[in-house]
């Protein structure tokens, strides 16, 4: 292990990535609200490619880099921008349905809360 | 870069901040705009990592339509809210987070999710560490075959040639994103017009902008997938900035959004994959595999797939932020 | 001649963040929407015009020179367009404004 | 041939199952048809094989699912001593349901799940390795748990769960003991036992406890017998099947497999198995004969009797030695045919004058005499009297017992021998000579005459069949106590 | 390279095919609307033929790769088919033909008035997305790649679950949705620690390359946690039961049946091919401690359950932890051992048997639900008299369920089994035995009602097409088929595979 590595360019958003993803796992476990959650997801998917592409400039820093990774980076931004379009609309159909923008504690019967609504 | 060697530093340090913020913050609404600014500083993060593609995406997609749709999902919310009687103001209102009705997590479950979050930032930093020195990667043999592609940008050549696969599928991705949200439409408006209303009057400033930017994007967007084969750029910044534009002209009650079950907009939507998927195919009797391009023929190929999918792009991501239908149809 | 090029860009690149600084502040301390977007747009545009005016020099190709221009062009005009929108929507719902000092 | 041949025996079975499965629940004359072509098939056939196997021919059939895990279908002579029985009762059985069930629900099903049941009989009746042998064995527990509910009524749901309950209980337990002893030795096949007597004796003490344990459910071995006076609310043509053709058969004919095949005798000995086996179906012989007596009603008094006749078998194998194997060996054929006889005749009465308890048979020799002279015939057998088949049964496992040396076995035939009398007895008493009192009721329309001579006859012929199994019980190799001191002398001798 | 029509040979040239074809029928259902009612099915039966293409050449010719678009790899994307994924394709073809007839009675893209239906058109394409998803995840050979395909999957199954429109559903699917995104970050996560460390991910070269190391660990946890999420894997379980009890029944059987099994192939891709050193016995314990975990937990909840879907549901939940008990049975320790490969194609053996089941037990749910009106357990007497050939097939698919011979499930019980006493490790055959015991008091507590007789005889609100019904027992069928002619599939099974030890186990 070589902690020197983390005080690189690289290594410094390497890092800043590896917390972003911390802090993105913590909100998606306490925070309710679902466009919060949503926005937590995000937030690890954005801590996930600055690693991926702090990983990538370590094979060839400066401007460049190594294009794998970021074509991937971009591909990977793309998909979760899809994914957050379905969530949000889920997540406004559940609001206007129900009234409520956070998910119940414990998953339930669907058909029970079919009756309630 | 030594010129101002706390400028990396800085820069994360405000971007956590603004992670923390996003997370942490009162309301919903100030926890997107958080987010929106975390975007934007990861893309000049990605400027600093020498990633000016992926800069672009991340300006572009990561902070501004996610931030659209995001800010969009909070003030519709706000407007069921208000619908139903919940007396909430739209948007500048501090929407109270957690909602009343929304449960708040135990002790316990915040101590498994302090410990969790640390757990796994913890161990990616370790994993950091641990990172071989002499980094292996694939600049060169990105480089060594490029010839072959007809393309100039790496990164392009990885996208549409190298890895073209992926970007067939990301493509198919983005379209199911929006089958998924036209799927949540209630039976009735399904065939109508999706729920984006234009907010503007016919002589307002909005209107004068709606007539005024489009030439402008579609030359910007033109000029970005033109430019994706040599530089930065391509089709993915160029249909975000087309749907930008489209957007813009609809909310400025200049062009009509489509009807969902309009055929020309379906065509739209899959012209791109289609036109991918057609060329793919003529790769077993041109060059012997899927998605095989004769290097001859290889960069014309390239930019009639980046053309049909900058079509399908800015309409799917368009269409997307616009959201499901919510008008009967006729 | 490299030497006042970079001292054009030096200047008007600090005139510029001058500028952002004094929006930004403006946007923090002044008591009202108008009154945060009259400095916000103004003080904006007025910098980022600043800071393309001395970056133009150091463009290698005069075509980006004139992209540079472009985006100051664009920006300004969301700003304009932005700050219109808002003001309009502040004065719809009827929100507090500052009449000046009590 | 010799491959095809077990096959096809199997199909008989297997094929009508699953056409009367897809036939409508009108067609009942097409459902009778291929019903009974099957069983009048399968009887040539097994002729030929008897006559096969007695010659010295091997029949074998082998088919891998995986690579360890063998399909195997070998035929020896005590193959045959089950097949047979099966075979010649199911073609009885079926025509008595065929009568008994007229107009009745769910036939499709019913006769479906019938004839499944006899193919898996068939097919443990034909197993080569143990692994083949509980395929069977599931497959008969599973297709008989829904004759057992048939009737979909809340005390048939009720008794199918118990049925339930304790046979898949104990068919987890036989197959654990199978994969622990595959795991020590390989798969385990019933003609040669190689490498198991080198195994760890507790372990296959163990493994001997969970085998027996697991069949022992089946054969209805104390204390794990209390579904099977359960089930007697099925029809009764489900209780001969459960008691004579199939499921309490399996679990004995299983046990004898155990012991004879899996362990050999000279292992069961060795590990001192033999002796607690028989203890163990000596006090099942007691315990099911001293609560039969107190049963009032005819089914149940008749599955207790069941539980304590099975355990004849067990006893004969636990004690190990030729003659008292012998006794037990055929006693799985002459339990049968005195059994199912008796099921036959208590059926009959309940269709024809809604008889169910013993009070209820006053006089009724006199109205039914056919019926009752078969019931009496075995009845008599049970009780072990000669010249009936039971005679035979007993006479062997006590001459047995004294050859193995094991005395206290003589006191147990003996005193189940004068319990079977005080339970059977009465009944013969109140038939045919206590005057009719009225406590059974004619039906309002006299029944058609198919459906009475289709309960009637099938008792008839076991019963016949029975007496002269008793009868020619010296006739070589093919009455049943031939062919069980052919497969003693010739498979198992010293 | 004029001249070279097909690639090096035909059978790789499939490959890709198998994913463009799904993508392709997406393509035209959309644009034809209304007027696409008979694509979706030609292109399942089409798919079916291809599916038996490629698993009979890597029958007869052993692993297939194609590099696409001629780049091999690390530069490109490879394509390969060993006799898991052939199995895969094969099995997820010959669900989808059946559920597609059955669909079609339920998703009709022509409305009654002639207009176009909402969810009767959108239902076909997102199946076919799905397809895509699982095709490309079973046939790719770069880590990158595979997270490509399993969003698709994703973003196509989630907008199934709320198909029908119904307001309970909508919590389920972005429970199921936000489980399904941090599963492939996580993933994702672990791919580019690796292209870091190694600079590649097609898995070929990565398995190479892999030591056992930490960081090679740190990888390989975070890819599993991700792919646990996916899978629905005790304790990362509890979106799955409502997501897939509140789905039409269509689609139920689609995602029990299939989609959960993407990720669990993936940790098996992961442990036994690209780091089978790193499978020590704590690792492989755990795995199979969540395994027992949840076919005990899964198994106890599905027997409180008053809806038969819901049943069904927790059902899957337990039969999952089965496939998990194969990482202690096959892998542990470094060397394979001579019952490796018996508990490896056991695990897998589960997983396809398993496939088929729980699909003809959700869409027979289905049809109860059609016929009569409900699924409540306890009010289904009667059912077996109006619906027999439907609880024929519940009563057939739960064999494999219980892992009672003959069916598959039995075949895969009974290779996990021997493994487990050979190699005297009591205890996960212990929970086999717990679980299967488990699995047919909540099997027989359905067919128990359903065979009883109702006071007065129920009446079909709807009647049920005899096409969906035959459906429902093609399936069961299969199920009961695998278990008799398990030889064919068994040794498909072993082409390829690294640990191809069927010597050993003779």
């Amino acid at each position: 292990m070589s902690v020197d590595s983390l005080f690189t360019q690289p290594g410094l958003y390497g890092v800043t990535g590896a917390l972003a993803i911390g802090i993105g796992v913590y909100g998606l476990i306490v925070r309710p609200h679902l466009v919060r959650k949503i926005i937590a997801v995000n937030m690890v998917g954005s801590g996930v490619f600055l690693l991926f592409g702090a990983v990538a400039d370590r094979a060839a820093p400066g401007p460049g880099g190594d294009p794998v990774p970021h074509a991937m980076i971009i591909t990977g931004i793309v998909v979760a921008l899809s994914a957050t379009a379905l969530a949000a609309t889920l997540t406004l159909r559940l609001s206007r349905e129900t009234g409520r923008t956070a998910l119940p504690p414990e998953p339930e019967d669907p058909a029970v809360q079919d009756k309630e609504s | 870069m030594t010129a101002f060697p706390l400028l990396d530093p800085a820069l994360c340090f405000v971007i956590l901040t603004t992670a923390v913020l996003a997370v942490a913050i009162r309301t919903v609404f100030a926890a997107v705009v958080s987010f929106i600014v975390f975007g934007l500083l990861m893309a000049i993060a990605w400027v600093r990592l020498g990633a000016v593609d992926v800069a672009l995406t991340e300006a572009a997609i990561g902070a501004g339509l996610t931030g659209v749709l995001l800010l969009s999902t909070v003030a519709r919310i706000a407007k069921h809210r208000a619908d139903r009687g919940d007396d909430v103001p739209i948007l500048e209102g501090p929407e109270p987070d957690p909602a009343p009705t929304d449960p708040l997590p135990g002790l316990a479950t915040q101590s498994l999710a302090i410990v969790l979050s640390a757990a796994v930032a913890a161990a990616l930093v370790a994993a950091v560490a641990l990172l071989p020195v002499p980094a292996p990667g694939l600049v060169a043999e990105v480089g060594s075959r490029l010839s072959e592609t007809g393309v100039e940008s790496p990164v392009t050549a990885v996208l549409l040639a190298y890895r073209g696969y992926d970007t067939l599928l990301e493509i198919v991705v983005l379209l199911f994103a929006l089958l998924g949200v036209w799927s949540l439409t209630a039976d009735a408006r399904w065939g109508g017009q999706p729920g984006l209303r234009h907010l503007a009057r016919p002589d307002g400033v909005m209107a004068y902008l709606g007539r005024l930017l489009p030439p402008i994007g579609l030359l910007v967007g033109v000029y970005l997938f033109w430019i994706g084969g040599y530089r930065p750029g391509g089709a993915f910044q160029a249909g975000t900035v087309l749907a930008a534009v489209w957007l813009l002209a609809v909310m400025a009650g200049l062009v009509p959004i489509p009807k969902v079950s309009g055929i020309r907009l379906r065509l739209a939507l899959v012209i791109g994959p289609a036109v991918f998927l057609a060329i793919g195919l003529a790769g077993y009797p041109l060059h012997g595999a899927f998605l095989g391009y004769p290097p001859a023929i290889a960069k014309v190929l390239i930019i009639l797939i980046e053309a049909g999918l900058t079509i399908s792009i800015a309409t799917i991501l368009g269409l997307l932020v616009a959201g499901a239908p919510e008008e009967r149809p006729s | 001649m490299t030497a006042a090029l970079d001292a054009i860009t030096v200047v008007f690149v600090l005139a510029g963040c001058f500028f952002f600084l004094a929006g930004n502040v403006g946007l923090l301390r002044f008591p009202d929407t108008l009154t945060r977007l009259h400095a916000l747009t103004k003080a904006d545009n007025l910098g980022l015009g600043l800071v393309v005016i001395g970056l133009m020099p150091r463009m290698d190709h005069p075509l980006s020179a004139l992209k540079l221009l472009l985006v100051w062009a664009l920006g300004m005009l969301a700003a304009a367009t932005v700050g219109q929108l808002i003001a309009r929507s502040v004065l719809r719902r009827g929100l507090p404004i500052w009449k000046g000092p009590q | 041939m010799t491959g095809m041949l077990p096959l096809l025996i199997l199909s008989t079975s297997l094929v009508p199952a699953v056409v009367i499965f897809f036939l409508p629940e009108a067609a009942t004359r097409v459902r009778a048809a291929v019903n009974l072509i099957g069983a009048l098939a399968k009887l040539p056939l097994v002729g030929l094989i008897l006559d096969g196997v007695a010659a010295g021919e091997q029949y074998e059939l082998r088919y891998t699912l995986v690579p360890g895990l063998d399909f195997l279908l070998r035929i020896d002579a005590l193959s045959l001593l089950f097949l047979s029985l099966s075979a010649f009762l199911w073609l009885l059985t079926t025509l008595y349901a065929l009568a008994y069930l007229r107009d009745g629900a769910n036939q499709s099903r019913f006769f479906g799940f019938f004839s499944l049941c006899v193919a898996a009989t068939t097919g443990i009746a034909m197993s080569g390795s143990l692994i083949t042998f509980f395929l069977f064995y599931e497959l008969l527990t599973l297709s008989t748990w829904p004759l057992v509910a048939h009737r979909g009524d809340a005390r048939s749901i009720a008794s199918g769960s118990h049925y339930l309950a304790y046979t898949l209980a104990g068919s987890t337990a036989l197959l654990l003991g199978i994969v622990w002893l595959e795991g020590q030795v390989g798969p385990v096949e019933f003609a040669a036992q190689t490498g198991i007597a080198g195994a760890d004796p507790n372990t296959l003490r163990w493994i001997f406890l969970l085998m027996v344990g697991g069949l022992g459910v089946k054969a209805a071995l104390f204390p794990l017998h209390s579904w099977l006076p359960a089930a007697m609310v099925a029809p009764a043509p489900v209780s001969a099947l459960l008691h004579a053709v199939a499921v309490v058969k399996a679990g004995a004919f299983g046990i004898v497999r155990v012991v004879y095949d899996v362990f050999g005798i000279g292992l069961v000995t060795d590990l001192g198995l033999g002796v607690p086996l028989a203890a163990v179906a000596s006090f099942t012989i007691i315990y099911g004969s001293l609560r039969a007596l107190n049963q009032s009603d005819i089914k149940r008094r008749l599955a207790y009797s069941t539980v304590s006749q099975v355990s004849y078998i067990i006893l004969g194998t636990g004690l190990a030695g030729p003659t008292a194997m012998i006794g037990g060996l055929v006693h799985l054929i002459h339990q049968g045919l005195m059994k199912v006889t008796l099921f036959f005749c208590a059926g009959a009465l309940a269709e024809t004058l809604h008889i169910y308890r013993i009070q209820e048979v006053d006089g009724c020799g006199r109205r039914m005499p056919v019926t009752m002279l078969a019931f009496s015939i075995c009845a008599v057998g049970m009780i072990g009297l000669p010249p009936v088949a039971g005679f035979v049964s007993k006479w062997y496992l006590g001459t047995g017992a004294i050859e193995a040396g094991q005395i206290w076995v003589l006191f147990v035939l003996a005193g189940s021998s004068v319990l079977n009398a005080l339970y059977f007895l009465p009944i013969l008493y109140r038939t045919w000579f206590r005057p009719a009192t009225g406590t059974w009721r004619e039906p309002l329309t006299p029944l058609p005459a198919a459906k009475v001579w289709g309960l009637v006859s099938p008792a008839v012929a076991t019963a016949v069949a029975s007496l002269a199994s008793g009868l020619l019980a010296a006739a070589q190799p093919f009455s049943p106590l031939g062919w069980a001191t052919l497969i003693v002398t010739r498979d198992y001798g010293p | 390279m004029p001249g070279v029509v097909w690639g090096p040979d035909v059978g790789s040239g499939l490959l890709a095919l198998a994913v463009v074809l799904p993508v392709a029928g997406a393509l035209l259902i959309l644009p034809l609307g209304r007027h696409a009612e008979r694509v979706p099915h030609l292109l399942f039966m089409a798919g079916l033929v291809l599916a038996t293409a490629i698993a009979y050449h890597v029958w007869i010719g052993g692993v297939l790769t194609a590099a696409i678009g001629g780049w091999p790899a690390p530069l490109g994307i490879v394509l390969r088919a060993d006799g898991l994924s052939a199995v895969m394709l094969l099995t997820t073809a010959l669900v989808l033909v059946p559920v597609g007839i059955f669909a079609a009675g339920e998703f009709q893209p022509r409305t009654a008035d002639g207009r176009e239906s909402r969810a009767g058109l959108l239902f076909w394409p997102l199946m076919m997305g799905v397809w895509a998803g699982l095709n490309g995840t079973f046939l790719s050979n770069d880590l990158f790649n595979i997270y490509v395909a399993l969003e698709l999957l994703t973003l196509a199954a989630v907008p199934l679950v709320t198909l029908e429109g119904k307001a309970g559903t909508l919590a389920a699917a972005l429970r199921y949705l936000l489980f399904a995104l941090l599963g492939s970050l996580l993933y994702m996560l672990g791919a580019a620690l690796l292209y870091g460390t190694h600079g590649t991910l097609d898995l070929t070269l990565l398995a190479d390359r892999v030591r056992d190391d930490a960081s090679a660990l740190i990888a390989a946890a975070l890819m599993t946690a991700g792919l646990l999420a996916k899978t629905a894997m005790f304790p990362l379980h509890l979106w799955l039961p409502p997501a897939h009890g509140g789905a039409p029944a269509a689609a139920s059987a689609i995602l029990s049946a299939l989609v959960v099994k993407a990720s669990f192939y993936l940790v098996v891709r992961l442990w036994f091919d690209l780091f089978p050193s790193l499978l020590d016995d704590t690792g492989a314990t755990v795995l199979g401690l969540f395994g027992a975990a949840a076919i005990l937990s899964g198994s106890v909840l599905a027997l409180r359950q008053a809806r038969l879907k819901l049943l069904v549901a927790y059902s899957t939940l337990a039969q999952l932890g089965y496939l998990f008990l194969m990482f202690p049975l096959a892998g542990g320790g470094t060397e394979a051992q001579p019952w490796t490969a018996g508990a490896w194609s056991g695990g897998i053996f589960h997983a396809v048997s398993h496939a088929f089941a729980k699909a003809s037990l959700f869409l027979g749910a289905g049809i109860l639900v059609q016929g009569i009106g409900h699924d409540r357990i306890a009010d289904l007497r009667g059912a077996a008299r109006s619906l027999p050939m439907v609880i024929a097939a519940f009563g057939l698919s739960g064999l494999s369920l219980m892992g009672l011979p003959p069916s598959g499930g039995f075949i895969a019980k009974w290779l996990l089994l021997t493994t487990a006493m050979a190699s005297g490790r009591w205890g996960w055959a212990v929970v086999m035995f717990a679980g299967g015991l488990l699995a047919a008091t909540y099997v027989f507590r359905v067919l128990n009602r359903a065979m009883a007789t109702p006071e007065q005889p129920l009446r079909l609100v709807q009647p049920v097409h005899q096409s969906r019904q035959l459906a429902v027992l093609f399936l069961a069928l299969v199920s009961v088929l695998l278990g008799l002619v398990p030889a064919i599939p068994f040794e498909l099974l072993q082409i390829g595979g690294g640990l191809s030890t069927v010597e050993g186990f003779r």
